[in-house]
């Protein structure tokens, strides 16, 4: 099994996913973001930061970027990719996940670890029961998930939303449970299809018990396993 | 060669208009042996200012120790660096940016985090952690509250886009730092021995490379003359000056220069900060004992009709100056390439000693290269005792009237916890990312962060750790200097102590007022004799560290604020301590002794709007100790929680333990003191610590043997504060006093920016 | 060089944060009379005589404007 | 309600970083002809009639732009 991580310009939290998968007991190499060649890898990891410095929009850029022809292909043809944070936010600008990501509501990069709830879906990479609740570090400017209403609808009915913020006994007030105001919780979407795979909280940095914890570590054993099983 | 110099009138009325004194000016004529031109003024009057020049600080700085086992450089270079073990080294500095921050307080600290990166990358290594040290004034007043919301978002904006975890620091609001608020940024890097680079340049016919950004009008004499005059009406002016960050480009510059270090592609490398090119080309080159001959139209540039002058002290942000063989420029350039950066070559070294710098052909300086950097006048200033000090010594605290019932107790801690000093500082470090790289094992909110020792970008992690802390308690050094520079460094000590790091060496940022006060520049020569005897008793040496000067306005200085940035060891990260009480039925032990000392403590500010008296006594034998004692006690496990009685004393200390962790406590505070003093006396070299029952003789043991009060005071346990007939407050009581208080004071009032913002 | 400049708003029912918070910012200082505020983007481009407005179009399209959720205007200021 | 748009642009100078990496990156996706690119705000703000173009400049000296590094304009837009 041997993910592939891929390096932007301004990226920053590639070597954390490469250090947790790693961690995990598991091969993984870096891509960088001009290369056009992914052959070799079973999964792809878009990694938190702040690809060209986040200037015009989050994601913006480094859609462009040549590697992510590839990317699109490699999704295309059912492969996992998972995008996490600034990940998350090219795959949306990638339209590989519908919707977008706008500034937090109260205007404040956001660093701290909230409780987020593990919903009924389609998504490959978790295999956490409905209904889980896990405590993973968010840490963003840009976290606020929006899309159209009929968007909204076709996620909820495909089981595309993954995880929501929550409160720590996994239930949800009124007002919303994310800090950051995003729609409806949403914390993270998959795909129809549950290969691709979006979320703004950090589970790589809650993969190793010395620094963090170890919620994060079945986010990245799934996939893994799944190759495991394909492969045999 | 002809060189224009300007006529022998003019030359001293602009040297004089660039902050030159005339019989500075007049140095620079003996050295030139002629009228200098326009160029050579610019870059001899900012590597002449005090900014660049520490020329009234560099004599009292040789006071402090700054030689050990572990240094492998001290002060002199862009930072210092020590050993850790196994090969590993850290690397770390602090340094101002408070003259510019007061004026855009988003973009100057944002660069302010900016400039202290890059001098960690120059020696090779890889930025890993930052800390940040800030004064305010009180955030009643708007403009503070702009001030304060504005430098956190740029140290926020600035290094969480660089992935280099922001893990510690400390605030303080207080009127003294009104018209001139204090950010001092820390920035520490991590290295293999073997990878230790210095500045200095070599070799002539090597080629100079420049390295990032555009060169604009930006900042010209921004740092360097800002930080050299007093704030007044005219501040206004120099505002077209400040310059704005790009934390990107600033991030392609760490990967690129790291990896053309790891390629040995570089003969020396260094940054442009204060001063620009000037300074960082002229400290290469007289550390070489090389000349340079640079050619300012090569340097590439953001603004039409650029002067040499304009683009030799331009303070643009985010470049790098490296000196190549011309054999390796090719690979140097395409890494730059690679990255997207801009290199250019601009000029080579020679054999000459002479800085000259040429706008295409024509030569427009001619200079000895190491005068920039070394011939700056030293001074020795004036100095006497501030008058005021016996009376605000003299002050018995006692004289005044205490509350002293339980109720009338229990609702002043429960006010110290709501003091802006005080209170939680969650709002700040929840705006700064302070896991990226995932070695953070303590987060910020305890008494020092732990850090894993590794590069987890290169599959190398050790087990070792380091444990940071940035400490200053300005009242105390105003009330007396000498002291309060002692308690910095005792208290840094102490708070490393309490994660189970062993303090190894120090850096500092030394904010004052204006220099040329006798008065002022006595309390900075006290700082620095009290600062350099704690690390003499301590056997740290100071590896690095910056000056401040010139922090008034309208004449009235801060006060003396000598910041310590403190590093500590530890051999096994995971026998690190955080403050939290971990288990109902521990016995809370205090360790140290506590006296009747409320002189400049944060309860007679809250309690009497009072900043008087003398601050506590500080034994530094005492604080050694008390250190070894923790560190031995961590390390093998003896203990559960520890955390340092600082301001707001006992009382405070325990409540931050209870909501840390999320329990009570019973306990019987020290006898024979009176109700105020027991809770909230200052006293130095305390600590709290919980031990489970049956391990509490194995720390009295060990406590005799170092010479340590070790007393138990009470248990962990309900969820209620009880200190006898002295305080009985609930848990959720000090959450609500403690943890929104920030938040409130800057947004509780809505006004995002200030009514005030003309007033300078 | 011709200039161009390209105005960047959210679409309608798209919640703007900076937007909100300003408003309510404005208010809070005392602007009684402020109603709705939003903060979009203002491009200035200079692009080579002569280049189409199509051609800024496509560059909007593609990298200055997210379609998912903002709308944009393009207006010719001429010359540079 | 009557109606403004304010137009907000680094001063003169001053360093634009998203301008300077638009730029880039157009070029890069093959726009050769684009030359300097600038990203500034494009404020609509509402208020209530009669409100003098002044008390609009109030709220950007105030709040709306910085005045230390942004220049603005305000244009009248007529009625909301
Ligand atoms: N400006 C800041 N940035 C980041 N962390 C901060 C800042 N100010 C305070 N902190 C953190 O808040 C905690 C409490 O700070 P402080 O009250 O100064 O501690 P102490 O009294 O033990 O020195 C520490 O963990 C410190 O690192
Ligand atoms: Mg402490």
């Amino acid at each position: 099994m041997r993910f592939g991580v891929v390096r932007f310009p301004g990226s920053n939290c590639e070597q954390d996913v490469v250090h947790a998968v790693e961690h995990l007991g598991h091969d993984a190499g870096y891509i960088w973001h001009g290369d056009t060649d992914i052959s070799g890898y079973d999964a792809i990891v878009l990694p938190g930061g702040f690809s060209y410095g986040d200037y015009i929009r989050c994601g913006a850029v480094a859609r462009f970027s040549p590697v992510m022809a590839e990317v699109i292909r490699f999704a295309e043809a059912g492969g996992p990719v998972i995008g996490i944070c600034n990940g998350f936010q090219i795959l949306t600008e990638a339209h590989l996940l519908p919707g977008a990501l706008l500034r937090n509501v109260g205007l404040k990069f956001i660093c701290r670890t909230v409780s987020l709830r593990v919903e009924e879906s389609a998504c490959e990479w978790l295999d956490l029961p409905a209904g889980t609740v896990v405590r993973i570090p968010i840490n963003h400017n840009e976290g606020n998930y929006i899309c159209d209403p009929d968007t909204l609808e076709r996620l909820r009915a495909g089981g595309q939303i993954v995880l929501r913020y929550c409160e720590p006994d996994g239930s949800r007030t009124e007002g919303g449970s994310a800090p950051n105001g995003a729609l409806d919780d949403i914390a993270g979407i998959c795909n129809e299809r549950g290969n691709v795979f979006g979320l703004m909280p950090h589970p790589e940095r809650v993969v190793d018990p010395v620094s963090g914890g170890t919620d994060g570590a079945a986010f990245f054993a799934a996939i893994a396993k799944r190759a495991v099983e394909v492969a045999s | 060669m002809t060189l224009e110099t300007l006529s022998t009138e003019l030359a001293p009325k602009l040297a004089v208009e660039l902050g030159l004194k005339l019989d500075e000016y007049e140095k620079v004529v003996t050295i030139l042996g002629r009228v200098p031109s326009v160029t050579e003024l610019y870059m001899y009057s900012l590597m002449w200012s005090e900014h660049c020049s520490y020329k009234h600080s560099r004599k009292a700085l040789r006071m402090f120790p700054t030689s050990g086992e572990a240094v492998l450089q001290g002060p002199g270079e862009n930072a210092g660096v020590i050993r850790v073990g196994d090969g590993w080294a850290v690397a770390f500095k602090m340094e101002s940016h408070n003259h510019p921050s007061a004026i855009e307080p988003y973009q100057g600290a944002a660069t302010g985090v900016g400039g202290i990166i890059r001098d960690i990358f120059t020696m090779g290594a890889r930025p890993i952690a930052s800390l940040n040290s800030l004064r305010f004034g009180t955030l009643d007043k708007p403009r503070q509250r702009y001030l304060f919301e504005g430098a956190v978002a740029g140290i926020g904006g600035y290094g969480n886009c660089l992935g280099v975890p922001t893990v510690g620091g400390e605030v303080y609001f207080e009127e003294a730092y009104e018209g001139n608020c204090l950010i001092n940024a820390m920035s520490i890097g991590l290295m293999r021995e073997e990878n230790l680079t210095r500045a200095v340049g070599s070799g002539p016919g090597n080629l100079v490379l420049l390295i990032g950004s555009t060169t604009g009008r930006d900042g010209i004499g921004g740092a360097s003359t800002l930080a050299s005059q007093e704030f007044d009406e005219k501040a206004e002016d120099k505002r077209p000056s400040v310059q704005v960050g790009d934390p990107f480009e600033e991030k392609l510059l760490i990967e690129a220069c790291l990896e053309l270090l790891d390629e040995s592609l570089l003969v020396a490398l260094g940054d442009c900060g204060a001063a620009g090119l000037t300074s960082s080309i002229s400290e290469m080159a007289s550390r070489g004992g090389v000349g340079v001959d640079i050619d300012a139209a090569a340097v590439p540039q953001r603004e039409d009709a650029m002067k040499a002058f304009e683009i030799m002290v331009s303070e643009s942000q985010e470049r790098m100056v490296a000196v190549v063989t011309p054999e390796k420029l090719e690979a140097a350039m395409a890494i730059c390439d690679k990255w997207g950066l801009r290199s250019t070559v601009i000029g080579t070294i020679t054999d000459t000693e002479r800085f000259v710098v040429r706008m295409g052909e024509e030569v427009v300086a001619d200079m000895p290269a190491a005068t920039l950097a070394h011939d700056a006048p030293l001074y020795d200033p004036a100095m006497e005792r501030p008058a005021y000090l016996d009376e605000l010594q003299a002050f018995d605290p006692m004289t005044l009237e205490h509350p002293e019932t339980r109720e009338a107790l229990s609702a002043m801690l429960l006010d110290l916890l709501a003091s802006p000093n005080i209170c939680s500082r969650h709002w700040i470090w929840e705006q700064y990312d302070h896991q990226v790289m995932v070695n953070t094992v303590v987060v910020p909110g305890c008494d020092a962060a732990v850090l894993r020792v590794g590069d987890t970008g290169r599959g190398e992690v050790s087990g070792r750790g380091i444990a940071v802390s940035s400490d200053c308690n300005g009242r105390y050094c105003y009330l007396d200097p000498y002291a309060g520079a002692q308690i910095a460094f005792a208290e840094a000590a102490r708070n490393v102590a309490c994660s189970g790091g062993r303090a190894a060496a120090i850096t500092d940022c030394l904010n004052f007022g204006n220099p040329e006060k006798p008065e002022v520049y006595w309390t900075f020569h006290e700082s620095v004799r009290g600062l350099s005897d704690a690390c003499t008793a301590f056997g740290v040496p100071v590896i690095s560290g910056n000056v401040s000067f010139y922090n008034e306005s309208f004449g009235s200085p801060i006060y003396p604020t000598p910041t310590v940035g403190l590093v500590g060891l530890l051999d096994h990260v995971e026998q690190h301590c955080t403050m939290a009480f971990k288990r109902d039925g521990d016995a809370v032990v205090l360790l140290g002794r506590t006296r009747n000392e409320l002189g400049g403590s944060e309860y007679l500010k809250v309690a009497h709007g009072m900043v008087a008296g003398r601050p506590p006594k500080v034994d530094l034998v005492d604080e050694r100790l008390l250190d070894e004692l923790l560190v031995t006690a961590i390390r093998t496990g003896i203990v559960r929680s520890a955390h340092d009685c600082s301001e707001g004393g006992l009382a405070v200390a325990l409540a931050e333990c209870c909501i840390a962790g999320g329990r009570g406590a019973t306990i019987d505070p020290p006898g024979g003191l009176p109700g105020v003093a027991a809770l909230f006396s200052e006293s130095q070299g305390r600590v709290v610590v919980t031990v489970a029952a049956d391990h509490f003789d194995a720390l009295k043991t060990l406590a005799a043997t170092h010479a340590t009060p070790c007393v138990k005071i009470g248990m962990v346990g309900g969820d209620r504060l009880r200190m006898g007939g002295l305080a009985d407050v609930s848990l959720d009581e000090m959450r609500a006093a403690y943890e929104p208080t920030l938040e409130r004071l800057v947004h509780g009032a809505e006004t995002l920016q200030s009514e005030e913002l003309g007033e300078g | 060089m011709a200039r161009f400049e390209i105005y960047v708003t959210y679409k309608k029912g798209i919640f703007d944060p900076p937007g909100a918070t300003a408003e309510r910012a404005l208010q809070n200082l005392g602007y009684a009379e402020v109603g709705q505020v939003k903060i979009g983007k203002y491009i200035q481009i200079e692009v080579a005589d002569g280049t189409p407005v199509e051609k800024v179009r496509e560059m909007c399209d593609k990298l200055l404007a997210n379609p998912v959720i903002e709308d944009y205007r393009i207006e010719t200021v001429g010359e540079a």
